[in-house]
């Protein structure tokens, strides 16, 4: 019979290593009882629960998280891999788009240039508080988690953080604009340090451009930043509505899929590089936990990035003034998970 | 005779001087990820046929390439040689429609990209033929509606312009001799317009595949596209591999130049009689 | 009878002949006031006249790629309205297609008139042969010089074997002694193919080695001022004193049309 | 005079009709991240001082990317035209360094993209010259070196070309003719060469500043840039504005057509004499 | 003393004057064979021969413009290297700066000489109101018709005060008209300021009327066949039947040189 098609973009990055997986090992998984088999190499797979076929999968790369949201709000793609403050802001802005489930937590790391004085975070923390002129921290996106940790982990150390040039305050924050942007950053001097998702930390320091100073999952105070949301899968109402068996499906291949990289790290690590060509010895390095369960710890972390959105002014739309709570019902929809 | 061999040889020594130059500055620099060295480029690009950073070979990505410059380029050109042969010769038509495309003119290609996204997102040939599996599909996809769309835009304005000047450009005794002799309104068009601004039209054709070219740098940038050799110097930065990236500029110029010369060819063959006759 | 008929009706006759164009800015020009003129069979006719004076105009109406806005003009008994392979033209700029070689070009007129090139292959060789450019069939124009380039224009109005050859000052951009080797082929053609010619030409001493009738022209708006017999039997030798006098009445009967430097 | 009325609004009956089909469809559509409508488009464009999605306004930004074409490109016509007279000038130097500057000319400025950015990164003109505070700092910063490069390569062939061109194809009988009446090689340069050459110069320059300003879209795509129109664009893109998107693309165009045509009045002004001595 | 002494020494002397060309495919193209030639003081010498016989290569010499491959060629008692303002020169082709107005064009001999506009406006002015072009002072080339242009580059050569004049066809681009028209302002001006004139032209007519002596060259390597002392006093007048005699000679001496139609 016919199935559905539907549309799902993902992003080069080892955050979505499951799908990469999922879309690598297919038939191998057939153990989980549900997996892809190829059509087209990296753009069809059919989606299989228990030797039935439910669905065909299109499958769209896209840049970053702001472009996910715009291609849902295109309605381009019907299910997406992209970072939760891309999907607030979608949302916010009034695409019908909902958070169905995390995929991952943690894998942010702290980076500084080879050649950087600064040893260790109690080194850089402070030049930070020392530093007659801003010490200059990227990132590659404003909305980004990296950034936002970043940013609400700094306020927290109360140290003053500005993005206007010439303004006085510890550190300066510059938007690399792309995660491409991050490696060559470190070479060419332009920024002290930056905060970026894995794999670029373990990549910068396998080419020797930079070394990791730190895990954000361990920023001060202890604990409050682990298990903290990044990537999530979201999928347009439309889709929930019309192909709610598929979605559950895909949400389901990605639970397992999760944890069989926790179980097989190094040859998760090695799918994932080959995937997006990069070294695999760089990619094993990777801290990251794959996960599907949004856990209390999470969700708190949810409502920081709520907070921090809302003062950053990217709020405009039905989000603005409000709380994780008053928004929580109409942006996830953890059914498929629990 | 040994003037002429020093003739013969100096043009090359700039670029020698250029190429030891970089390779000393390479060692010097010390840092593959600023400037990689002579032979890391080399390698590349005598083995053509190697997979690179999981993104195909290097040969691989030029064709895929080729072939989507090809295809949206001739689209510009079917749609801009019959369009600009008739506004050549109507001027009422050229009235009414010259403006209208003149609006659009100053748009570079590239600043259509956000808004073409948004029309076509990944949308490929494949979709338009509804095509969905095996080979032909592969082909297909590569060929997405946003790329051919900036590509088109890229080459439909040279052709246009260029074709529209050589058909107002005939000189009018020519036109008039042949009517004298018998001519009709058809045998005008296709034995004396089209003939005589053929060498201006190729020339619009030429400067045209070079704009296409260059605009499908940016074009492989677009999302859903996972080849092409615009693609790959994007990605090859985002993984750090400078050295991927300086073969992949230097396939991108080669193939430029062999377009370039190919057209000149044709032109120096085909159009002797209009550089010579003055 | 038809023959008789032939043999009375002019060629060309233009009656009260008119012509003003609207320049793009909108201003009138009168290039031809009324002018009337007879033509006859095989008549050699040379027109001169102060530049801009509508020679060029009225050889365009006659081969039909002006309409007059005033009187009419006539090709035997019918009036001219378009081209017609009756009447060749013959231009002062280099008029041959580039992109054909000279025998592509004689065959233009035969292969608009749809003719296989099969059945008019030999008439051009034959004229090739007559303006004595065999040697250049495959030739491009660009590959001739001036000379050669007008000999070839002549032969490829010739191809189409009008009855009325009009030529525009055909030798006006080449050099004397080019020219003048021209002009006693023009002749032997013209002798031959017993065509009838209107020549325009802006040298007295072309008109008198040519024509049999020099028009004389007035400064624009052209009318026609004098019509001259030239009374020298053929061949005419420059050395011959009538030569010389008629070229001197011709030259200040325009010297006065002038009137000022030009 | 009706029928010069007819004329006169003829090239704007296409136009018109396309607006209409605009709305039409956008309305239609009723998607306004895929189409907006004529209203929102317009509403931006006429309030260019109002801020736009945070980003400042759309004057703003004009006047950020106008000012870093213009050092990119007067520094590429200040390396171009010099070069491009001795070359011009002497065969010698010409042989020696054509063959050297033809390996770049078919790279598409932007193919350097990825290679200028591992160089300059996001430095600019404020960190070259040191100036790290004040209100200076924000105007230098603006120009970034990256930026600069690619708009450099993208000014620097057509004006270098154009003026080789021109120079040595000043009328060989020019040339002597002034020598017979006494000119030195100098005189030579300047008083004939130089004005002979001017026309092909101009355009040159015209082309350049039409190429420089395309690459600028694209160059404004780069990293560290926190204004420019390019930029908004692109960032209007990301946050799903269409509206802001269209609006920027006409905001380029017109800025585009508005120096060609400035550059068209010179050249009409000043080389007359060109065009009309055949 | 001195005085005798220009009185005795030719103003141009040519001696075993030879020029090989070397074409860009490395051939060699003998242009001029051994010439000799003296012109004395305020001649006026014109030169025919056959297309391509070295004529404009000997004008280019005596310019300075081309350097000999053998003999030599002297403005008076020196030997010629370069161009000097004592040899103006006026070519076939428009040779004006069309940037620069009418006026400009007259000023660049002595501009380029270092003179200021103060001292030469005169001068620029007189040459102006002799060649008849004082209303067009603040035209530029592209607004005059060929024949002012010419008249224009007669005028900029003479403004440099010359004592010789080399004309290489400078009437060649011009109608018939125009041309009777300049050659005898030409010999006006010649008569009142005394020129060394050496004028190359392609028509025998053109030769007659204007030449003290004709040298006539024969064809490619460009030898001197035959000098021609032109006897009829002037004005000459071309019903003259000795004009039309000395034309006729000239022109069957050049027939036989080009011995083929060119
Ligand atoms: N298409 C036109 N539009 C406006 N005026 C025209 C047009 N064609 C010719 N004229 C004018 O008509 C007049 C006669 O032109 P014509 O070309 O017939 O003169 P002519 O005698 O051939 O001159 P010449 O000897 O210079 O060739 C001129 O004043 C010319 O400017
Ligand atoms: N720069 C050059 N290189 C090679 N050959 C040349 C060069 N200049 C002239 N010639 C050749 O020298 C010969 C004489 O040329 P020149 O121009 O002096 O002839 P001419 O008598 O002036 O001819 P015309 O009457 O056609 O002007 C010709 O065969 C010409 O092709
Ligand atoms: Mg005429
Ligand atoms: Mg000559």
């Amino acid at each position: 019979a016919e199935v559905p098609t539907v549309r799902v973009s993902y992003i080069f990055t080892t955050h979505h290593e499951p799908f990469m997986v999922a879309m690598s090992k297919c038939e191998g998984l057939k153990d989980q009882g549900i997996w892809l088999e190829q059509v087209v190499p990296k753009e069809k797979y059919d989606l299989f629960v228990d030797g039935e076929k439910v669905a065909r999968l299109n499958v769209v790369v896209a840049k970053s998280g702001s472009e996910t949201a715009v291609l849902f709000a295109q309605k381009h793609i019907d299910l997406g891999m992209g970072s939760l403050p891309a999907m607030m802001t979608a949302r916010d802005k009034g695409t019908p788009v909902k958070v169905l489930c995390p995929l991952h937590a943690d894998g942010i790391g702290l980076v500084v240039p080879s050649n950087s004085p600064y040893g260790s975070w109690d080194e850089f923390l402070d030049a930070l508080r020392n530093s007659d002129k801003p010490i200059k921290v990227g990132y590659h996106s404003p909305t980004s988690a990296p950034r936002i940790i970043f940013e609400s982990a700094m306020f927290d150390n109360d140290i003053s953080v500005t993005q206007k040039m010439g303004e006085d305050a510890d550190v300066f924050l510059v938007d690399l604009k792309s995660t491409s942007n991050l490696i060559p950053a470190l070479t060419s001097g332009q920024v002290d340090a930056w905060v970026g998702p894995d794999p670029f930390p373990e990549m910068a320091a396998f080419r020797g451009a930079g070394k990791v100073l730190m895990d954000l999952r361990d920023l001060p105070p202890a604990g409050k930043w682990s298990n903290f949301p990044c990537c999530v899968v979201a999928a347009r109402e439309e889709t929930i509505a019309s192909d709610g068996p598929v979605v559950k499906a895909f949400v389901d291949l990605m639970t397992k899929t999760c944890s069989w990289c926790n179980d097989n790290k190094e040859e998760a690590a090695t799918l994932g590089a080959g995937w997006i060509g990069i070294p695999a010895e760089a990619a094993k390095k990777s801290t990251i936990v794959y996960t599907t369960d949004p856990s209390e710890n999470w969700i708190t972390g949810a409502g920081v990035f709520m907070t921090y959105l809302d003062k950053m002014g990217k709020f405009k739309g039905s989000f603005a003034g409000k709380r994780l709570e008053d928004v929580q019902e109409g942006l996830f929809d953890f059914s498929f998970v629990r | 005779m040994i003037r002429s061999g020093g003739a013969l040889f100096a043009p090359m020594v700039v670029p020698f001087i250029f190429l030891v130059l970089w390779n000393v500055v390479a060692v010097q620099v010390g840092n593959d990820l600023i400037l990689p060295g002579l032979r890391e480029v080399g390698t590349l690009l005598f083995h053509p046929g190697t997979d690179v950073i999981s993104m195909g070979s290097m040969a691989g990505n030029v064709a895929v390439s080729l072939v989507r410059v090809l295809v949206g380029y001739s689209l510009a050109v079917v749609v801009a040689i019959p369009l600009g042969l008739i506004m050549g010769a109507s001027k009422r038509i050229y009235g009414l429609l010259n403006m209208f495309l003149g609006l659009f003119r100053p748009i570079p290609p590239l600043a259509w990209v956000p808004l073409v996204l948004a029309w076509f997102g990944v949308a490929s040939f494949a979709t338009l033929v509804g095509i969905e599996e095996g080979q032909w599909y592969i082909w297909l996809n590569n060929l997405k509606l946003s790329m051919l769309f900036i590509i088109f835009i890229g080459a439909f304005y040279p052709v246009l312009s260029n074709t529209i000047y050589g058909v107002s450009n005939v000189p009018k005794i020519l036109v008039e001799s042949s009517r004298v002799l018998g001519a009709s309104e058809r045998d005008l068009f296709v034995k004396v317009l089209l003939p005589a601004a053929a060498p201006s039209i190729v020339t619009g054709m030429r400067v045209g595949l070079g704009v296409a070219w260059m605009c499908l740098v940016s074009a492989e940038m677009l999302p859903g596209s996972l080849s092409g050799v615009g693609y790959l110097i994007t990605h090859a930065y985002t993984v750090a591999r400078t050295d991927v990236v300086v073969a992949g500029m230097v396939s991108i110029g080669l193939v430029g130049a062999f377009m370039d010369w190919g057209f000149r060819v044709v032109e120096a063959r085909c159009f002797g009689w209009q550089r010579l006759s003055r | 009878m038809a023959e008789a008929v032939e043999m009375t009706v002019p060629v060309i006759s233009v009656s009260s002949l008119e012509k003003t164009f609207v320049t793009e800015k909108g201003d009138l020009v009168k290039a031809l006031a009324p002018v009337d003129l007879e033509v006859k069979s095989n008549e050699f006719i040379c027109i001169v006249g102060p530049s801009g004076c509508g020679k060029s105009t009225m050889l365009r109406i006659l081969a039909g790629l002006e309409t007059p806005t005033g009187g009419e003009a006539r090709y035997m008994s019918y009036e001219i309205s378009g081209p017609g392979r009756e009447r060749g033209m013959v231009f002062q700029e280099y008029s041959l297609l580039p992109w054909r070689t000279v025998a592509g070009n004689l065959g233009l007129g035969p292969e608009l008139a749809g003719e296989k090139p099969e059945s008019y292959g030999g008439l051009v060789e034959e004229y090739l042969e007559l303006v004595g450019l065999s040697d250049f069939a495959d030739a491009y124009p660009y590959e001739l010089s001036g000379g050669m380039r007008q000999r070839a224009a002549i032969a490829r109005a010739l191809v189409n074997n009008p009855e009325v050859l009009l030529m525009d000052e055909p030798f006006g951009a080449l050099d004397a002694h080019t020219r003048i080797l021209l002009q006693g082929e023009l002749l032997r053609i013209w002798e031959t193919h017993r065509k009838t010619v209107l020549f325009v030409t802006h040298s007295v001493d072309e008109a008198v080695s040519l024509a049999d009738r020099i028009v004389v022209m007035s400064a624009r708006p052209g009318r026609i001022r004098e019509i001259i017999t030239v009374p020298i039997e053929r061949p005419r030798r420059r050395s011959d004193p009538r030569f010389g006098e008629l070229a001197y009445e011709v030259l200040s009967m325009l010297d006065r049309e002038v009137g000022c430097r030009s």
